[in-house]
């Protein structure tokens, strides 16, 4: 069912925990639908220097967080901006297709925690203009 | 992987050494058609017609009202739609609960799309039907009432004898779908009122692809599948002969040992619940307390999601199940635990252990062990173990 | 008994030694539900999902376009009672011939009781289906054509390719019971325009009760058996895993030894022909002299009944079959003889030997000399014969 | 399917034959429906000495006809019209449903041959004013 990958990110997560004083925080999906990402940064100079992760989920869910948080690691906010989905169920080797929605969940928590990011500081990231974060991932 | 632990006896069984043997010569030596005439062919018969008269003498029916089907789901849409369409002259109007297995369901909504009206009962928090609300259902256009003897996934076991007097008394057809609970109850038809009854063999150690059908002598039913006069012209197609001999042969072991079986599960099914009630908090039991299958636990562990569990429980190599919507692809959790009322966010943190004849107590030791650790894992991962640590 | 002669292998076959060696595991270690998502349950998906790319691969279809059922008639009524209420909007009418099988027949019949009509298409003498009879019969309201590939009592092959070219060109779906023609023939579903095609494991040296209904991708048809997701959403009920991959592992052996198996069949099968056409007078061959099964020899042997026949070849341990009333339970003999014009009291006495890989040239020299004793036997006293023989 | 005793006579027919000089001939069935008996009867002072037959059917219906002939040989005219088909199927340990009709025409093949020696030798036989032997037993 899951690649090698996705079960290895799902049992040896990365990135799991909190940030004290993080710079922007995200959290998308809804316990009603069986998952919740939460996102926290930490951005020093434009560049993500730190990631952490919780969340309540299915095994993708999970392994979605931790591979969207790995390839946000040391990137600049322009860079994780464009993570997609895509990139991050390829990364995991695939999901199957009735947990794709994972994968977008983890884009959106990213782009959620980018957001809060640019809120608190006052400031507009380029690909966020039409992000809207209570939207389902469900109905992609 | 060391140890394997297998807890999903009512997703599936093994079929026994003793089943299985009896089945072995079916394939090869005495593979004779049942309808042909030769030698052969009639052994396949006999062997047929002895299985027949071992399951009617199990559930206290006689050998032709016995009809063997390709497994539950067959049996369930044979009953369903076969009374309905034989009796729509007489109504067009069935009873059913919110509960019953997908094999039950569906083949209702599908007669919803066929000019039949379907009423779901509901069930209570312990998963019992209203009685007063089915006496109430019933009008003068209800042919069938549709009743499962126990759920497949919180084990509750409904009061059929009620049911089947119900039905009695008002002159409606009463099926019920035993799927779960043949091998694990006591079932006498005649007690019980019971007009037409599913069952299927991989749940009590046969075969899979292998059911029965009971019908009631004199029940207007029509044929599902047609063609060839097999099973007495209402259920064409050659005959599964080894998994028929496996179905009787399976069902008998089950009987035989009835009550040492029920013990043994009753003690360790206990032992499993109290043991991870006391060592993990937020978890609550789903089911009737003492009304339940003999193997069967449903817990909700909070803040976590159920298909997390089962992969960490088979990377430890042990195998549950959930009713999570994760594990099916869809979107809701078990419509049966949202019936008994859990919210969603609760509902997918389901986590279902059906212990079957060979787990030991060594088994639910290591399942407890296991699960304290991973349900630790999951909840310090989980956003919502965090708020409610934090007291928000 | 000292020798036994299995002649009937279009009734049923043995499960092959390597087929059941593969089914083994499947009933004792792997038997986990393919549904669950641990790793027996896994095991057990991939076991199907692999059979469904074997049997896929062998009649050119797409491993999605392969459905596992529980055996031909049950594929039958899928295919035609599926599609016809899937496409009523479009129109209410159905094609089929006088010789199909009883599954495609009953299932058409039953149609007829639910608003749908019928066209029963006449063969000829060798029980061909006449082209230009069903090229006149497609009317706008024509939804199914349903013709089988052969024919299971006198082995007659249609002309499928041209069948599956009108089917195409009126934009009618084509259904064709291949139960007897796998294993025996080549088919490659997109040469022949094949849109839903039956097949029986146990045809073809697998296991009884496990068969597959191909459906073309877009075609419009509901699913049967109502329930579960398995089988994509359209057939419902835990899979006969073992079964499943039995019928694979059959159909793999058929068609890799298909040309050396047909070449023995067919000169058995003249040898047997031409013997008994010498040794016995007042015996015709029935179905077409070259378009038919590699196995199969359908004799009329005038004066005598086919259940006589049968009886006294199986006190000679030889195993064969008759289109005689007799042995159905029914007044009526064949409706297969009687559609390709014999008369009632040939075809009482028609009897069918169906050769198989376990069939020798030996079996062959033993059936003739047997049968011509028997007949022998049983014209003695037959009143009709003495007529005969007394020139009336 | 068949009892012993059926195939018994079945692959041993008692009294298979022909009389040259027969005294009543009785013929029933048809072969469309795939089964025809024809009785030959000898009879001598209201006792029937010999009988044979000839049967085109099935292994029931030939081991009714042997059957049959067995329990009217040496039995007076009296005796043979008051065999039933009943008689005959229990003498045989019985035959399946579907076969019940072998019986019959075993106990109208005897009765079409009493009634042809009765209507040979101008004598009625008690019991057989209501015979008719071209009633078809497959009705019954
Ligand atoms: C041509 C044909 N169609 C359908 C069937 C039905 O197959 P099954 O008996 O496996 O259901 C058979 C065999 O009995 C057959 O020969
Ligand atoms: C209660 C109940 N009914 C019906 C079924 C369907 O049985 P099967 O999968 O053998 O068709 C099942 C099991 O899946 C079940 O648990």
């Amino acid at each position: 069912m899951y690649s090698e990958k996705v079960m290895d990110h799902f049992m040896n997560p990365r990135n799991v925990g909190e940030i004290e004083d993080a710079d922007g925080v995200g959290q998308v999906g809804n316990p009603k639908c069986g998952d919740i990402m939460k996102i926290y940064l930490k951005i020093e100079d434009g560049i993500i220097v730190d990631v952490k992760f919780k969340t309540f989920g299915c095994g993708s869910a999970i392994a979605s967080s931790s591979m969207a948080t790995e390839l946000i690691k040391g990137k600049s906010i322009e860079e994780a901006v464009k993570l997609t989905n895509k990139a991050v169920a390829e990364a995991l080797d695939g999901l199957p297709p009735v947990k794709m929605h994972c994968s977008v969940l983890a884009e959106q928590a990213i782009k959620a925690a980018l957001l809060d990011y640019a809120k608190k500081n006052n400031v507009t990231i380029e690909g966020l203009e039409d992000f809207n974060p209570d939207e389902d991932p469900h109905e992609h | 992987m060391e140890r394997y632990v297998y807890m999903d006896y009512a997703a599936t069984t093994p079929v026994k050494k003793e089943v299985l043997e009896e089945m072995m010569p079916y394939f090869t030596e005495k593979y004779g058609n049942p309808s042909s005439i030769y030698r052969i062919g009639r052994e396949s018969r006999a062997a047929i017609d002895e299985a027949r008269e071992r399951v009617a003498k199990i559930i206290e029916a006689k050998p032709k009202e016995i009809y063997f089907t390709s497994g539950g789901s067959e049996s369930d849409n044979w009953a369903i739609k076969g009374v309905a369409f034989a009796n729509r002259d007489k109504g067009n109007h069935i009873i059913t609960s919110k509960i019953e297995h997908h094999a039950v369901l569906h083949a209702c909504e599908y007669l919803e799309k066929h000019g039949f009206e379907v009423t779901y009962l509901d069930v209570d928090e312990y998963g019992i039907v209203d009685l007063e609300q089915l006496k109430n259902a019933i009008t003068d256009k209800t042919i069938l009432i549709t009743i499962m003897f126990a759920n497949n996934e919180i084990g509750t076991i409904q009061p059929i004898q009620e049911i089947g007097k119900i039905a009695r008394e008002k002159g409606v057809y009463f099926h019920t779908d035993a799927v779960q609970a043949i091998g694990n109850v006591e079932i006498d038809v005649n007690k019980l009122n019971i007009d037409l009854l599913s069952m299927s063999a991989h749940k009590f150690y046969g075969p899979k692809g292998v059911g029965v059908l009971y019908i009631r002598e004199g029940v207007k039913i029509h044929p599902y599948i047609h063609g060839g006069a097999q099973e007495k012209n209402r259920r064409a197609g050659t005959e599964n002969v080894a998994g028929i001999v496996g179905l009787a042969k399976a069902l008998e072991l089950a009987y035989e040992n009835l009550e040492e079986h029920n013990k043994k599960l009753v003690y360790l099914r206990d032992k499993l619940i109290k043991e991870v009630t006391n060592k993990i908090d937020y978890v609550r039991v789903n089911g009737h307390p003492e009304k339940r299958l003999p193997g069967n636990v449903n817990f909700s562990i909070e803040f976590v999601e159920g298909e997390a569990l089962l992969l960490s429980l088979d990377m430890m190599g042990i195998a549950a199940s959930s009713g999570s919507a994760c594990t099916s692809g869809s979107l809701d959790p078990s419509h049966v635990l949202l019936a008994i009322g859990l919210p969603h966010e609760i509902a997918h943190g389901s986590l279902r252990f059906t212990l079957g004849d060979f787990n030991t107590e060594e088994d639910v030791d290591y399942v407890v062990e296991s699960l304290v650790k991973i349900v630790e894992r999951l909840r310090e991962m989980s956003p919502l173990y965090e708020n409610v640590k934090e007291g928000k």
